[in-house]
C-alpha cells in the first residue's frame, strides 16, 4: 500500500439493524481518480460518511498511516480529508471569497482570526483562478449558478488543502461543457492527491475515471478499470444490463 | 493618511470621554451633601400626590385594588374641600411588578411631578427599592401593607401592620386555643423568612413546638411534598405565610390530603377577602386569618367605606386589609398636613405624632417615633360565604413595635 | 475609484462613531434633565446586553434566552463590592444582619471587598459561567431550540438559587440602597452624570469591539457556523469553539452591563434575571435587527423607552404591543428595522447577514439520503 | 415508612402532572419540531373553559366531565388557528417560532386579563375529588391526584393507539419521518400538520381542566409550568412518546425525593443540573427516532 492513499478494511455501518455498509475493503492510491458506482442504496454515500466521521462505523479506515475511525469530523478534516455533498453545501450568505477564505483557514491562529482580511491569500487567489470564479469573487455564494456552486465546493477543497477528496455526484445537473471542465479540473487536481468520486453519470465516468469500484448492497461487487468493470457479468446483472446497454449504445 | 486620520479620531474621542468623565466628578461619599431634596410643587390650587402601584405584571392582582382604594379616598377628600383648601391631583404610575421600575417611577413622581406624597408599594422588595429614593430626595412614602418589620425609614409612614400587630397576635391566639405545635409554610422571600424567624423565637419562649419549616419559590404551584410533610408532622396548626398563586395550590392540596380546619387549622397572614374569592370557600371554609381589618368589621366608618367602595367599583368587589390601610393612609396624610398647616415634608413629619383617624378598622393613631400606626389586631375565620368574620381581637389598638423591643424573647432578632 | 470604495466603509464607520459620541456625550446631557438622563443610562445598559445578543444570536444563531443570568452575575458582583464599601471595612452589609443573622461575612463575599477583584469579576465571572456551560452544551452539539430552552431554564434556576439564599444575597429584595460608587456619592446628580458618561463610553467601546469581531475572519466564520454548522465541521473547524467565543463574549458584555446598571439604578435583584427579563432583552434585538451592528442598540433603547412611556398610560396595551412586536417583527421582518434601512440603501459595506436560513437542514436531508 | 410511601405517590403524581402538560408538547415539539411557547396559554384556555362552563352547568362533577371534550376542542381550535396563521410560515425557522409564539402567549395572557380580570378565578371541584382514599394506616392518596393519573394514562393510551392504529396516525408518523417523501406520496402534509397541532393543543386544554383541581386558574398559570414541560420533552427525546413518559415520572420522583430531603428550591436547581448532566450523556434525549440524518 502506498503512503498517502486511502485504505479501508472491513468497514461496517449499521443503522438500527439495517446494514448499510457490510465489510467493505477498498484501496485508493495517491494520484488515482476512483469512481464509486452502484445502484441506489448500495452504500456509496454511507461509505463516504463513515470515512469523514459523520456516521459511526466499525473496521478500519486509514489515510496514509493514520486511522480515521473514531475521530471527530473536524479532526478528520484537518488530517486532509475533504468532501462535497450531493447538493452544494455552501455558506450562501457569504461571498465566494469568504467561502474560500473560511475553507482555507482551519489552521489559523486566534490572532489572525480576530483580524479583518486585508488581502486575498495566495492559495485562495489560485483556487479562484482554478475554478474560474475569479471574476465573481464578491458575489454571494447563494446567487451562483448550479455548476458554479459545485466548482466553488471543489475550490474549497483545494484551499482546504485536502489530500483525499471525496466528491459526491459533483457533476449532477451540469451541462455538457461544465462536465468537461469539471473533469479536466479533477484531472489536474488528482496529480498530487487521492480522489474518490461518487457518480451515476456513465459518460462522465468513462471519460475521467481511472479506476472504478462497484458497490452493491453494502458490499464491493467489482473493482478495476472502466473496461474491466464494464465487462464484469456481475455488474451487468446488478445494473440489469443498463450500464452495458448504455455503453454499447454510445459506442455504436 | 487614513491611518493617521483614524488614530486622530480615536485619540480625540478617548480624550473627550476622559475629559467629560473627569470634569463630571461630584461629591465624594461622606462629604457634605449639597442636595437638600426636592420640594413639592404646591404653587397652584391643587396639590399633587403620587400613586405607585403595579398595574401590570404578577402583582397587579393585589395592587390595583390598593390603587382603587387610594383613589376613593382622594375623591372623598376632594369632594369635602380638599387639603388646606387645595384639591388633590392624583398621578398614577405603574411599578409593573418590577423593583427597579418602582425606583424609577418613584424618582419620576418626586423629581418630575414634584408630588407632595406618594402612596403605594406592596412587596417588601419594591419598598426596599424605593426607600433610598425617598430618603435621598427627602420625600414621603405611605406604605399600606402589612410587612416583616425591622425597618424605620424617616421618610416612610407604615400604615399596615408590623409583626407585633399581626403575627404575634396570631400566635397568641393559637396559644390561647391550646395549640402546642405548629408547622411553618411560606413563600421563599423576605416576609415569610423574617416572620418565621420571629415565630420560632416566640415559640421557644412560649412552649410551642415548631415541627417543620418549608418554603416554596414564589409562584410555585406544586405542593404535594410540602403537604405530605405537614401531614406526617401531625402539628396542631399550620402558620401560613405563602403569597399569591401558591396559596391556591396549597389549600387545594391540603384539603385533598384529608387535612381539615377542625383538626389542623391554618393561620394565614396573606389571605384577605380578594384571595378567598379566587381560592374558593370549598377549600378555605373554617381556616383562620390574622389581619387588622375585615370587610365585616363593624362600625359606621367601615359601613361608609364598604358602601362607597362598592358603589364606585362594583357590588361584587370585596374590601380588604391592605385596601383599608391605603384608604386610611390618605386620610392620615391629610390630617398631618392640616395639623402642620403645610405640605412641607419636614413639617408634616413633625406634626405626625398623635394624629388620629376614625378608620374603617377603628381608631388609628400615628406613632411619631416609629412612623407606624396603632392598630387593632384581629383573628378571623373564613366563612362559607367567602367573608371573614372576626373570632378574636386585641381589644384596643396595639402600639407598633417594628423591632419588637418590648418583647424579651425577641432580643437578638434585630 | 477602487480606493474610494475600500476606504469608504471605514471612514463611514468612524464618522458614525463620531456622531454617536456627539449624541451621547454632548447632545443628550445638554438636552435631557437629570432624571431623563439617568433613564437613558439605564437603557444604554440594556443596549450593551443587546450588542452581545446581536453577536451571539444574529451572527451566531445562538438564541440565548438566559442573558439575565450574566447580567445578574455582573450586577451582583458590582453590588456586592459597593455594599461592602458602603458598610466600611470590617462591617457587614445592613441586610445580612437583618435577614441573615450572620455573625461574620460569608467567605465568598470577602474577596469582593477588593475593588480590583470585584471589577474583574463583573466581566470574568459571567464569562467563566458561559464558558463552563457553553463547553458542556456545544461540545455535545446541543443547539437550536434545545439550547434556547436550556438557557431559559438556567435563568429560572439562577433566580430560585438567589432567592433561596436570602441571608447572603438579599433574596427577592436583591441588593439595594447603594450609596457610593468607588468613593463617589451616588446621590449627587453630578456623579450620576459621571456614571452615565462611563456607560456611554463603554457602549461605544464595545460597539467598536463588536464591529471588529463581525468584520474579522472570525465574524465570517461565525456566520458560516450559524448557516451550516456541519459544513464548517467538514472544513476542519470545531464549531463548538466558534460558538463558544460568541457566547462568552456576549456573556461578558451582559455582565459589564449588569455591573454598570447597579450604580445607574441603585439596585440589582432577581427580578432582573429571570425568564421574562431575559426574553425582554431579546425583543429589542429582534426589533432593531439581530444581525446588524447598530440595530440591537437602537432597538433595545427604543423598546425600553416605549415601555416606560406607554406602560405609564396604558399598562394593558403595552403587553399587547410587546406581544405584537414579537409576532410581527420576528415572523414577517426577521431582519428587524435594520433590514428596512438596508432595503432603502441599496449598497452595503458588508455582505448582508440576515435571518439565519437553515442551510443546515438542506445538508441534513442531503446526507440523510 | 408512611412518609416514604406518601412521597412515592407524590413523585408519581408530580410526574403525572408533568406528563399531562408535556404530552401535547411531545406531539407538537417532538413530532413537528415546533416550539410552541403559547402551549401554556392553551392550558390556561382549558382551565378557563372549565370556569365558564361552571357558570351554566352548576353540578361540579358534570361540568368537569363536560369540560374535558370542550376544552380539548377549544384549545385545539386555538392551536389550529395559530398553526394556520403563523407557525406554518415558520417551519424552517424553529428559533423564530419560539419567539413568535412567546409573543402570542403574552397577548393571550393579556386577553385573559381583559376578559376574566387579573385575579384568579375559582372553580368548584366535585366533592369526591377534594377527598382522599385511604390505603390503610396513615397512607392516603388524594382523589384529585388519582383522577389526574387516570386521565394521563388514558390520554397516553389513546394517543399511542391513535398514532399506531389509525390511518391518520400513520400519516402523522409518515410526515414526521420524512416530510418530503410523505408529500410526494400524496399525503397532504399541510392538513396533517394542522391536525397534529389540533391534537397537541387539545391535550393542553385537557391538562388545563385537570389543573383546576390542583392549582390557581389565572392569566399567568401557563407560564409557571411551561418550562418544566419543555424540559420533559427535551430530555425525553424527539419523536417518541415513551421518552416523555419515562422522563416525566423520573423527574417527578427525583423532585419529590430531593424536595423531601432538602427544599423545593434546591430540588428545582438539582433537577436542572441533572438535566444538563443527562444531556451530556445523551444530547438528543432519551429516545430519538433514529434516522440517518445528522443529529
Amino acid at each position: 500500500m502506498t503512503a498517502g492513499g486511502l485504505s479501508i478494511r472491513g468497514l461496517r455501518v449499521v443503522f438500527d439493524g439495517f446494514v448499510a455498509v457490510d465489510g467493505v475493503d477498498l484501496d485508493v492510491a495517491p494520484g488515482d481518480i476512483r469512481f464509486l458506482i452502484g445502484p441506489n442504496g448500495a452504500g456509496k454515500t454511507t461509505l463516504v460518511d463513515a470515512v469523514t466521521g459523520l456516521v459511526k462505523a466499525s473496521g478500519s479506515v486509514r489515510f496514509g498511516e493514520t486511522e480515521l475511525l473514531g475521530r471527530d469530523v473536524h479532526r478528520i478534516a484537518r488530517l486532509g480529508v475533504g468532501r462535497t455533498f450531493q447538493t452544494a453545501a455552501l455558506f450562501e450568505e457569504l461571498t465566494v471569497l469568504q467561502n474560500l477564505d473560511i475553507a482555507a483557514g482551519a489552521g489559523r491562529g486566534p490572532w489572525t482570526m480576530l483580524r479583518t482580511r486585508r488581502a486575498v491569500p495566495d492559495d485562495v487567489a489560485f483556487a479562484l483562478e482554478a475554478i474560474g470564479l475569479a471574476g465573481r469573487r464578491d458575489t454571494l455564494a447563494g446567487t451562483l449558478a448550479h455548476g458554479q456552486k459545485q466548482w466553488l465546493e471543489i475550490g474549497m477543497l483545494l484551499v482546504q488543502n485536502a489530500r483525499l477528496l471525496l466528491l459526491d455526484e459533483p457533476v449532477a445537473g451540469m451541462s455538457h461543457e461544465e462536465r468537461e471542465a469539471t473533469g479536466e479540473l479533477l484531472g489536474k487536481i488528482a496529480a498530487d492527491r487521492t480522489v474518490v468520486v461518487i457518480e451515476h453519470d456513465m459518460d462522465f465516468l468513462r471519460r475521467f475515471a481511472r479506476t472504478v469500484t462497484v458497490l452493491h448492497a453494502g458490499k464491493v461487487l467489482s473493482e478495476g478499470t472502466v473496461a474491466q468493470v464494464q465487462a464484469d457479468p456481475k455488474v451487468q446483472e446488478v445494473y440489469l444490463g443498463h450500464a452495458a446497454a448504455e455503453s454499447e449504445a454510445v459506442e455504436a | 493618511m487614513l491611518r493617521l486620520h483614524r488614530r486622530g479620531l480615536m485619540a480625540g474621542s478617548v480624550a473627550l470621554a476622559a475629559a467629560l468623565a473627569l470634569s463630571a466628578c461630584g461629591a465624594k461619599t461622606g462629604e457634605n451633601e449639597t442636595a437638600g431634596g426636592v420640594t413639592a410643587d404646591t404653587s397652584g390650587d391643587t396639590v399633587k400626590v403620587g400613586l405607585l402601584n403595579s398595574l401590570s405584571g404578577t402583582m397587579a392582582i393585589s395592587e390595583v385594588t390598593v390603587r382603587d382604594a387610594i383613589l376613593l379616598a382622594v375623591e372623598e377628600i376632594n369632594a369635602a374641600g380638599g387639603v388646606l383648601g387645595k384639591k388633590i391631583e392624583p398621578i398614577s404610575e405603574d411599578g409593573a411588578s418590577d423593583w427597579p421600575t418602582f425606583a424609577e417611577k418613584a424618582e419620576k413622581l418626586i423629581k418630575v411631578d414634584r408630588v407632595a406624597a406618594v402612596f403605594g408599594c406592596w412587596t417588601s422588595a419594591s419598598r426596599k427599592a424605593v426607600k433610598p429614593v425617598f430618603e435621598e430626595n427627602k420625600a414621603l412614602l405611605f406604605y399600606p401593607v402589612q410587612y416583616e418589620g425591622l425597618e424605620q425609614s424617616p421618610y416612610i409612614f407604615y400604615t399596615g401592620a408590623t409583626t407585633n400587630q399581626q403575627i404575634v397576635p396570631g400566635l397568641d391566639y393559637l396559644k390561647a386555643q391550646g395549640k402546642k405545635s405548629v408547622y411553618l409554610v411560606g413563600s421563599d422571600y423576605v416576609f415569610p423568612r423574617t416572620a418565621n424567624k420571629i415565630i420560632k423565637a416566640y415559640a421557644e419562649a412560649n412552649g410551642l413546638k415548631v415541627l417543620g419549616e418549608d418554603y416554596a419559590p414564589l409562584g410555585s404551584t406544586e405542593f404535594g411534598t410540602i403537604v405530605n410533610k405537614v401531614k406526617t408532622a401531625k402539628a396542631d396548626a399550620v402558620f401560613n405565610t405563602l403569597n399569591g398563586d401558591s396559596n391556591v395550590a396549597f389549600f387545594k392540596e391540603y384539603k385533598s390530603a384529608g387535612l381539615t380546619a377542625a383538626a389542623m387549622p391554618v393561620v394565614s397572614v396573606s389571605i384577605a377577602e380578594e384571595e378567598v374569592k379566587s381560592i374558593g370557600t370549598q377549600y378555605l371554609a373554617g381556616q383562620l386569618t390574622a389581619w387588622n381589618y375585615y370587610q365585616t368589621t363593624t362600625g359606621p366608618a367601615n359601613d361608609k367605606f364598604v358602601k362607597a367602595y362598592k358603589a364606585k367599583y362594583g357590588a361584587d368587589k370585596p374590601t380588604s386589609d391592605p385596601m383599608e390601610a391605603a384608604y386610611t393612609a390618605v386620610y392620615l396624610w391629610k390630617a398631618m398636613v392640616e395639623k402642620a398647616g403645610s405640605f412641607e415634608v419636614e413639617k408634616v413629619k413633625g406634626a405626625s405624632d398623635g394624629v388620629t383617624f376614625e378608620a374603617p378598622e377603628g381608631l388609628v393613631t400615628v406613632d411619631g417615633a416609629t412612623q407606624h400606626i396603632h392598630k387593632t389586631a384581629r383573628i378571623g375565620k373564613i366563612g362559607d360565604d367567602g367573608l371573614i368574620t372576626e373570632v378574636w381581637n386585641s381589644g384596643s389598638p396595639v402600639k407598633p413595635d417594628p423591632y419588637l423591643k418590648g418583647y424579651p424573647w425577641a432580643t437578638g432578632l434585630s | 475609484m477602487k480606493a474610494l470604495t475600500e476606504m469608504n466603509p471605514r471612514l463611514r464607520a468612524w464618522l458614525g462613531f463620531g456622531l454617536g459620541a456627539l449624541v451621547l456625550f454632548a447632545a443628550a446631557p445638554a438636552l435631557l434633565s437629570d432624571f431623563r438622563l439617568s433613564l437613558l443610562a439605564k437603557y444604554l445598559c440594556f443596549a450593551i446586553v443587546a450588542v452581545g445578543i446581536g453577536l451571539a444570536w444574529g451572527r451566531g444563531g445562538l438564541l440565548t434566552l438566559g442573558q439575565g443570568v450574566f447580567f445578574g452575575l455582573g450586577g451582583y458582583a458590582m453590588a456586592m463590592h459597593l455594599k461592602l464599601a458602603d458598610a466600611g471595612p470590617g462591617n457587614m452589609p445592613d441586610f445580612m444582619e437583618l435577614y441573615g443573622q450572620l455573625d461574620e461575612l460569608p467567605a465568598w463575599w470577602a474577596p469582593f471587598a477588593n475593588p480590583a477583584f470585584a471589577l474583574a469579576a463583573t466581566v470574568l465571572l459571567p464569562m467563566l459561567v458561559a464558558f463552563g456551560l457553553g463547553t458542556l452544551v456545544f461540545r455535545r452539539r446541543v443547539r437550536g431550540a434545545y439550547f434556547a430552552i436550556l438557557s431559559q431554564a438556567l435563568a429560572a434556576a439562577m433566580v430560585i438559587l438567589l432567592i433561596g439564599q436570602q441571608g447572603t444575597t438579599g433574596g427577592t429584595n436583591g441588593l439595594t440602597d447603594i450609596d457610593g460608587f468607588f468613593g463617589y456619592d451616588l446621590d449627587d446628580p453630578v456623579n450620576q452624570r459621571m456614571v452615565y458618561f462611563i456607560i456611554a463610553a463603554v457602549l461605544l467601546g464595545l460597539l467598536a469591539l463588536t464591529r471588529q469581531l463581525m468584520r474579522s475572519r472570525y465574524g465570517e466564520l461565525l456566520v458560516a457556523v450559524r448557516d451550516s454548522e456541519e459544513r464548517v465541521r467538514f472544513l476542519g473547524y470545531n464549531p463548538a469553539n466558534v460558538k463558544l467565543v460568541a457566547y462568552v463574549v456576549a456573556a461578558g458584555m451582559a455582565g459589564l452591563a449588569g455591573a454598570l446598571f447597579v450604580p445607574a439604578v441603585g439596585i440589582i435583584s432577581p427580578a432582573l434575571i429571570g425568564i421574562v427579563p431575559s426574553i425582554e432583552f431579546v425583543i429589542g434585538v429582534a426589533v432593531g435587527g439581530r444581525a446588524a451592528l447598530l440595530g440591537p442598540v437602537l432597538g433595545a433603547v427604543a423598546v425600553a423607552w416605549a415601555k416606560t412611556a406607554l406602560s405609564e398610560r396604558f399598562p394593558g396595551t403595552w403587553t399587547y404591543l410587546q406581544g405584537a412586536m414579537f409576532v410581527l417583527v420576528v415572523a414577517f421582518l426577521p431582519g428587524g428595522l435594520a433590514s428596512l434601512w438596508g432595503m432603502v440603501r441599496r449598497r452595503r459595506e458588508t455582505p448582508p447577514a440576515p435571518a439565519p436560513v437553515t442551510g443546515d437542514q438542506a445538508l441534513i436531508k442531503e446526507v440523510a439520503v | 415508612m408512611t412518609v416514604i410511601l406518601g412521597q412515592l405517590f407524590t413523585g408519581v403524581s408530580i410526574g403525572a402532572v408533568l406528563l399531562l402538560i408535556a404530552l401535547g408538547l411531545a406531539l407538537t415539539f417532538g413530532q413537528m419540531n415546533v416550539i410552541n411557547m403559547a402551549h401554556g396559554e392553551f392550558i390556561m384556555a382549558g382551565a378557563y373553559t372549565t370556569y365558564v362552563l361552571q357558570q351554566t352547568i352548576t353540578d361540579a362533577g358534570v361540568s368537569l366531565l363536560v369540560a374535558i371534550p370542550i376544552a380539548f376542542a377549544v384549545a385545539g381550535a386555538m392551536g389550529v388557528l395559530l398553526e394556520w396563521a403563523l407557525i406554518r410560515r415558520l417551519y424552517t425557522r424553529p428559533l423564530d417560532t419560539l419567539l413568535v409564539t412567546w409573543g402570542v402567549s403574552l397577548m393571550l395572557q393579556q386577553l385573559a386579563r381583559d376578559i376574566f380580570g387579573a385575579p384568579n378565578v375559582q372553580t368548584k371541584a366535585p366533592d369526591i375529588l377534594t377527598e382522599s382514599t385511604s390505603l390503610g394506616g396513615d397512607v392516603s392518596i388524594a382523589n384529585s391526584r388519582l383522577f389526574i393519573l387516570g386521565l394521563v394514562v388514558l390520554a397516553v393510551v389513546a394517543l399511542t393507539a391513535a398514532l399506531k392504529l389509525t390511518p391518520l396516525g400513520r400519516r402523522i408518523r409518515a410526515v414526521v419521518q420524512n416530510r418530503d417523501l410523505a408529500a410526494v406520496s400524496g399525503i397532504p402534509t399541510g392538513s396533517v400538520d394542522r391536525l397534529t397541532f389540533f391534537i397537541g393543543s387539545g391535550l393542553a386544554g385537557v391538562a388545563g381542566v385537570a389543573l383546576t383541581l390542583l392549582g390557581p386558574i389565572g392569566p399567568t398559570m401557563g407560564t409557571n409550568i411551561i418550562i418544566d414541560a419543555f424540559l420533559v420533552v427535551v430530555v425525553g427525546g424527539i419523536g417518541q412518546l415513551k421518552g416523555s413518559v419515562i422522563v416525566a415520572f423520573t423527574l417527578g420522583m427525583l423532585q419529590a425525593m430531593v424536595e423531601y430531603l432538602t427544599t423545593l428550591s434546591v430540588a428545582k436547581v438539582i433537577v436542572f443540573v441533572a438535566i444538563v448532566a443527562f444531556l451530556q450523556w445523551r444530547p438528543q434525549g432519551l429516545f430519538t427516532l433514529r434516522t440517518r440524518s445528522l443529529a
